[in-house]
């Protein structure tokens, strides 16, 4: 139990995805303009991470290792992702089209996010059990969400502030992203893992 | 005991000393008065009158077009010279009257007394519709309207404001001293027609006077006067309702949706007037103070009557002047020439010299949240402030910009010197712009 | 290597089933006219269509509730590409800028009071109707600047707004945003105008302005045809504005400029003999 | 009725605070601090502290002259980020380390971002933590303080928070520095950056803040209470591993941070309630960090992450208006 609220904490936090692992920097970047995007987003990576470490974790263990495909495992992590993130892509433009919209062309990055690939991995590396993968899965999306909102929150309130021509845009939002990230710094060895 | 109030709100040196000690003075009559149509929230007046025609003081010059609005009567009696925009305190020329006194001050013979209790409610407000009653806080509303609630909302509590929060003016602390018998008694002619059982007169403590003499006036009537503690802007009509009642308006709604009328000393007075004696309103005191006159004091001045007329009756100007504000500091209008006229709204005329001018150039906000603290609507006016400079009309709107009041609490206190009311005022103006399109 | 086959072609075709069901259940339709209509359009989002961004015109241009050449920030080629993809043919709009209808900066025309606070025309409009003694002068507050998304107007030292011909793409929104209309269309051809905004008697003119129209019909006693006198203010007839500029050199108070050719008159204000206000 | 006369919105009068006033006022308030430090670090703190306070002026000035701004060095803003960030240094900083943290603390703390106001972090904690993690053994070798002399020989020493961290980590166990005689803390007896050694100096700073009605009472109070309830349930758990929370009030820069620096307006919440989740915020992760993080002082992160919160917290906190009792809160659009 301890080691399970470990890896959460590890992986929200110390180890945050985007923060200081700078792993899924582009949909970090690209849909955090607005606070409710950014939760729809994580919303979303959260569902696509926590899903895709099940299934692969299963094809690792059940397909891959007993028939010494070790080699094949990017390839098939990234078909099985591929797939998530389309079915991920067609439920949201049912239920949600505002959404679907404000995501544009991010949620098919999903599909070749390192972050996702990241936590399929990972749990590989890591050798973690069924349970611990999940739950590193979902720490891992929850962290990928709160640095996301967060900077969104910042971003807003970025938007309105006269910030020097030269460097409006993603200029000032990589700048805040490397503040933010240095703020981040505080939680470093706070879990030994 | 702790005296009830509202959260919020700010303590600005009230400068009431100069004028609060010095009695009425009437002023005398000017060479011409300028008498707008439109000196109430409402349509305007339609002039009834015509070039070179005589009119008797009390007359009607102007007919209330529609139901919100008040007939215009003639100030004095004299000649009616011209009909043509004048300037008006909004700012712009607007259509008036301007009539030449003949000084004879001769009444207008149709006018006629009533005793109040031989009258119904519906014959007392048309009543005071006619005598062109509305409130003279400085919002104008027409009194009969605001004594007509509909027949589903019951008022239980009649409130009549003797705060007068705004620094600098006196005119209701001067007339409860002076007049209070007066006020006591349209305070009752008001309670008949609203049938109400409690009456709650309030004044701010820093006038201990006044509550003394209103208290012994009130003795045995079953109006209580209520001291309230001083903080701008307890005179406001929903914070002075939630000071005393503890409810608030709803969001959008008016006073009679929480159960409660507020009226004026001042409208009480008038309405005292009107019913007895059967006169229109046609003067009001005005406070003509600021560093820039040479002798601030109350003024009882007929309307119409320009400024330049009163700074002559208080010895002219001090010093250069700066600004020229109609009103008080806080919610008044600065104007570019004496040539306007007082109007029935018109509290107070405060005199700034140059050098009092706050010429201070707005620097960034610094969010300090002084503007949230102070706002007594719980706003966020910065915020508001902000998304108005930039024209986000949605946002702002979430943020509830038309629930402002405008009191100029938050401009009043933010260290930057921003001119957050001004800014919320363009976005109001946007707002209900943009709501209207969709 | 069959097993690797066999494996990845295993987990494909289970993907492939589960994604062919979810296309039918959660099939969405969308006209792709729309999404190609929207990538034509420039994606300024500027409103001048009349509708709340470029998605919002994509959307009725689609539907057929608005024409194909509405957007001016677009222009000719836009119009041309959106007809294209309805596959209908459209008239071409003819080029227009906006054009500052005043020259009356703070060295040639009167202050009527010192405004103090925010920097917006329409604000200080609405205390005693702006501070310049004009009714009708630019108040060089710059709610234009800020309301131009091209970046085309810019504000002289002496608060009057400049409008940069080049960028100005023609779509009004500093009209919308100009309390005292200073600014007008006039087609992109025509290069000279009468460049006052008041309506005032000459007397009155000269007395708030050293640059404005007072009305005296010289103009258009020199080029009839390409000059109209509405209410004591000339104007050029952008129709008939061929001969416009032979009268620039005979307006007594400097008040028609070429906009381009800036040599065919010298500047106001550099003039010593312009009348005194 | 010669000169044209002023006209603008109302209302017409001012309560006379201004930014300049306010950042006079801080400035004042931090001067005890300021003089404690040169007396107990001697000339090298003045050196700091001058080369701080000047560098952040003039890069304030540059900016504002290369993006063609009127210079705005004048509301003392800038000169109040030096000194907060000088007292976040180690008296033994060399001069080239202050000056490239005021660069940072100005160019890419504030004026990125606009300037004065619109900043999301705290300026001189941004510099502060760029130079932690760029210069680590510089920012970590401390001069015990030795009152009164010039300061140039001075012997060095650790703080009490990182001797306190290397103990537990060799041992388990607390040292007995940790334990015991807290008084000369409070005195400022302690090594440290130049704002960490007395906590008395600070408090009284804070106070007089409060008392001028420049700050509130909120993220004082709200970040101080969270210390001691977070520290004391470490504390009661486990009294020879967590010390006290007086300990942790006491040492680092905990006064520092709850009066001067989380309390920077610009980049806290602006309603009071958002104020009270900030301070807390501030509170909790400052124990987390100091307790079990690889930092041994918690309070410059803890203050960073909460700015970084600041946005979210004002949007979820806003008040419910007058007349409004179902105000759909948080909805922005």
């Amino acid at each position: 139990m301890v080691s399970l609220i470990l890896i959460l904490v590890s992986a929200v936090f110390v180890n945050n995805f985007v923060l200081a692992r700078f792993l899924g920097i582009c949909p970090f970047l690209g849909v955090s303009k607005k606070v409710e995007t950014s939760i729809g987003m994580g919303m979303a990576v959260i569902f696509v991470m926590a899903v895709a470490s099940v299934v692969t974790w299963f094809i690792q263990y059940f397909i891959l290792a007993p028939f010494n495909l070790d080699y094949l495992q990017t390839i098939a992590f990234i078909l099985v992702i591929a797939s998530l993130v389309q079915l991920v892509e067609m439920i949201v433009q049912k239920a949600s089209p505002v959404l679907y919209q404000s995501l544009g062309i991010f949620l098919p990055l999903i599909t070749t996010n390192c972050a996702v690939l990241g936590v399929a991995v990972l749990n590989i590396q890591n050798s973690y059990s069924f349970i611990e993968s999940l739950v590193f899965a979902i720490g891992a999306g929850i962290g990928f969400t709160l640095a996301m909102v967060l900077f969104a929150g910042l971003r807003e309130r970025i938007d309105l502030c006269p910030v020097p021509d030269a460097f409006r845009g993603t200029a000032i939002a990589l700048i805040t992203a490397g503040l933010l990230s240095l703020a981040f710094m505080g939680f470093a060895g706070l879990v030994k893992i | 005991m702790k005296l009830p109030t509202f959260p919020g709100g700010i303590h600005p040196l009230d400068n009431k000393a100069t004028t609060a000690t010095k009695a009425l003075v009437n002023c005398s009559l000017p060479n011409e008065l300028i008498v707008p149509m439109l000196q109430h929230i409402g349509a305007p007046a339609a002039c009834c009158v015509t070039v070179g025609q005589q009119v008797a003081k009390g007359e009607q010059i102007g007919t209330a077009v529609g139901p919100v609005s008040v007939p215009i009567h003639a100030p004095t009696s004299g000649e009616v010279i011209a009909i043509e925009p004048r300037l008006h305190p909004v700012g712009r020329p607007l259509p008036a009257v301007v009539i030449r006194p003949d000084g004879d001050e001769r009444w207008h013979k149709g006018l006629q007394g009533y005793d109040p209790d031989s009258l119904n409610p519906d014959e007392l407000r048309q009543l005071l519709q006619q005598a062109g009653i509305v409130g003279l806080g400085g919002a104008t509303f027409p009194t009969h309207i605001k004594l007509s609630p509909p027949p589903d909302r019951r008022i239980d509590t009649l409130i009549i404001n003797g705060v007068e929060c705004e620094p600098y003016l006196t005119g209701d602390h001067r007339l409860m001293l002076e007049e209070g018998s007066k006020i006591v008694d349209g305070i009752l002619i008001l309670r008949q027609i609203l049938g109400v059982n409690q009456v709650i007169l309030a004044i701010e403590n820093n006038k201990p006077d006044a509550i003394d003499a209103m208290r012994k006036l009130c003795l045995k009537t079953p109006i209580e006067v209520q001291p309230l503690p001083v903080k701008y802007p307890q005179g406001a009509e929903k914070q002075l309702i939630e000071a005393i009642t503890g409810r608030q308006v709803p969001s959008g709604k008016l006073p009679m949706d929480c159960g409660a009328v507020v009226q004026n000393v001042g409208t009480a007075a008038a309405v005292s007037t009107a019913v007895r004696q059967g006169r229109p309103l046609i003067e009001r005191i005005t406070t003509v103070t600021g560093t820039g006159v040479r002798n601030p004091q109350n003024l009882r001045a007929v309307i119409g009557t320009p400024l330049s007329h009163l700074i002559e009756q208080c010895g002219g100007f001090s010093d250069d002047p700066g600004k020229i504000i109609l009103g008080g500091p806080m919610m008044g209008n600065s104007q570019i020439s004496l040539e306007v006229p007082v109007i029935r709204g018109t509290s107070g005329l405060l005199v700034l010299r140059h050098q009092d001018v706050s010429i201070k150039k707005p620097g960034p906000c610094i969010r300090c949240g002084q503007c949230v603290k102070v706002c007594p609507i719980h706003l966020q006016p910065t915020v508001i402030a902000l998304c108005a400079r930039l024209g986000l009309i949605e946002r702002a709107d979430s943020y509830n910009a038309l629930d402002c009041i405008e009191c100029g609490c938050c401009t009043y206190q933010c260290p930057a010197t921003l001119p957050l009311v001004q800014s919320i005022r363009e976005i109001k103006g946007a707002i209900m712009e943009h709501k209207r399109k969709h | 290597m069959l097993a690797a086959v066999a494996c990845l072609g295993g987990i494909g075709l289970v993907a492939a089933t589960a994604l062919g069901i979810a296309a039918k259940k959660f099939a969405v339709e969308v006209d792709p006219r729309e999404a190609a209509i929207l990538a034509a359009l420039p994606g300024v989002n500027c409103g001048a269509c009349g509708e709340p961004g470029c998605s919002g015109y994509a959307r009725a241009v689609a539907e057929g509730r608005l024409a194909p050449n509405l957007c001016p920030p677009g222009g000719q080629q836009t119009a041309e590409a959106l007809a294209d993809i309805l596959g209908i043919k459209i008239k071409v709009k003819e080029p227009a800028v906006a054009v500052v209808i005043c020259q009356g900066g703070d060295n040639l025309a009167r202050q009527k009071y010192h405004y103090l606070g925010l920097e917006d025309c329409n604000a200080a409009q609405k205390l005693a109707g702006g501070p310049k003694s004009c009714p009708g002068g630019c108040l060089g507050l710059g709610s234009c600047v800020r309301a131009c998304l091209f970046g085309a107007i810019t504000m002289t030292p002496e608060h009057l707004a400049v409008i940069d011909r080049d960028k100005c793409t023609g779509c009004e929104q500093c009209l919308k945003a100009c309390p005292r209309q200073v600014m007008i269309m006039a087609p992109k051809t025509v290069t000279t105008h009468v460049l006052c905004n008041s309506h005032d008697k000459g007397a009155e003119v000269r007395k708030y302005c050293q640059v404005g129209c007072i009305g005296c019909n010289i103009c258009k006693k020199t080029v009839p045809e390409a000059y109209t006198i509405d209410n004591l203010l000339a104007r050029v007839n952008y129709a008939q504005a061929d001969n416009a500029a032979l009268a620039i050199a005979k307006c007594p108070m400097k008040c028609i400029r070429d906009l381009v050719d800036n040599n065919s008159a010298e500047k106001p204000g550099s003039d010593e003999t312009v009348p005194a206000g | 009725m010669d000169k044209a006369l002023y006209i603008s919105s109302s209302p017409h009068i001012h309560s006379g605070v201004t930014t300049d006033k306010i950042m006079r006022l801080v400035i004042y308030a931090l001067l005890p601090a300021v003089a404690v430090a040169v007396i107990f670090f001697g000339l090298p703190a003045l050196k700091v502290l001058l080369i701080c306070t000047l560098g952040c002026v003039a890069c304030e000035a540059l900016c504002c002259k290369l993006m063609k701004q009127p210079v705005s060095i004048g509301d003392g803003s800038a000169a109040l980020t030096g000194i907060l960030l000088a007292l976040n240094l180690p008296p033994s900083s060399p001069w080239w380390m202050a000056l490239l943290g005021a660069a940072i603390a100005i160019i890419i703390g504030k004026m990125i971002f606009g300037g004065l106001g619109y900043n999301p972090f705290n300026p001189a904690l941004v510099a502060r933590v760029v130079l932690l993690i760029s210069f680590p053994i510089q920012m970590t070798s401390w001069t015990a303080p030795a009152p009164l002399s010039m300061g140039f020989d001075a012997l060095s020493s650790a703080t009490p928070l990182g001797e306190m961290k290397s103990a537990v980590m060799l041992t388990g166990q607390l040292p007995e520095m940790a334990t015991s005689g807290f008084d000369r803390y409070f005195y400022g007896l302690m090594a440290g950056s130049l704002g960490e050694v007395s906590a008395l100096v600070l408090l009284l700073g804070g106070l007089f803040l409060i008392f001028k009605r420049v700050i509130t009472w909120h993220i004082p109070v709200s970040f101080i209470g969270s210390v001691i309830v977070m520290a004391g349930i470490f504390w009661l758990i486990d009294p020879t591993r967590y010390p006290s929370p007086l300990f942790h009030l006491l040492t680092g820069g905990l006064m520092l941070g709850v009066f001067f620096m989380a309390t920077d307006m610009v980049t806290s919440p602006i309603t009071a309630r958002g104020m009270l989740i900030f301070g807390c915020g501030c509170g909790l992760l400052t124990v987390l960090i100091r307790l079990f993080g690889g930092y041994p002082e918690g309070v410059s992160f803890a203050i960073l992450l909460m700015n970084a919160a600041t946005p979210l917290i004002d949007r979820y906190t806003r008040a419910e208006i007058y007349g409004d009792h179902h105000h759909d809160r948080g909805g922005l659009q």
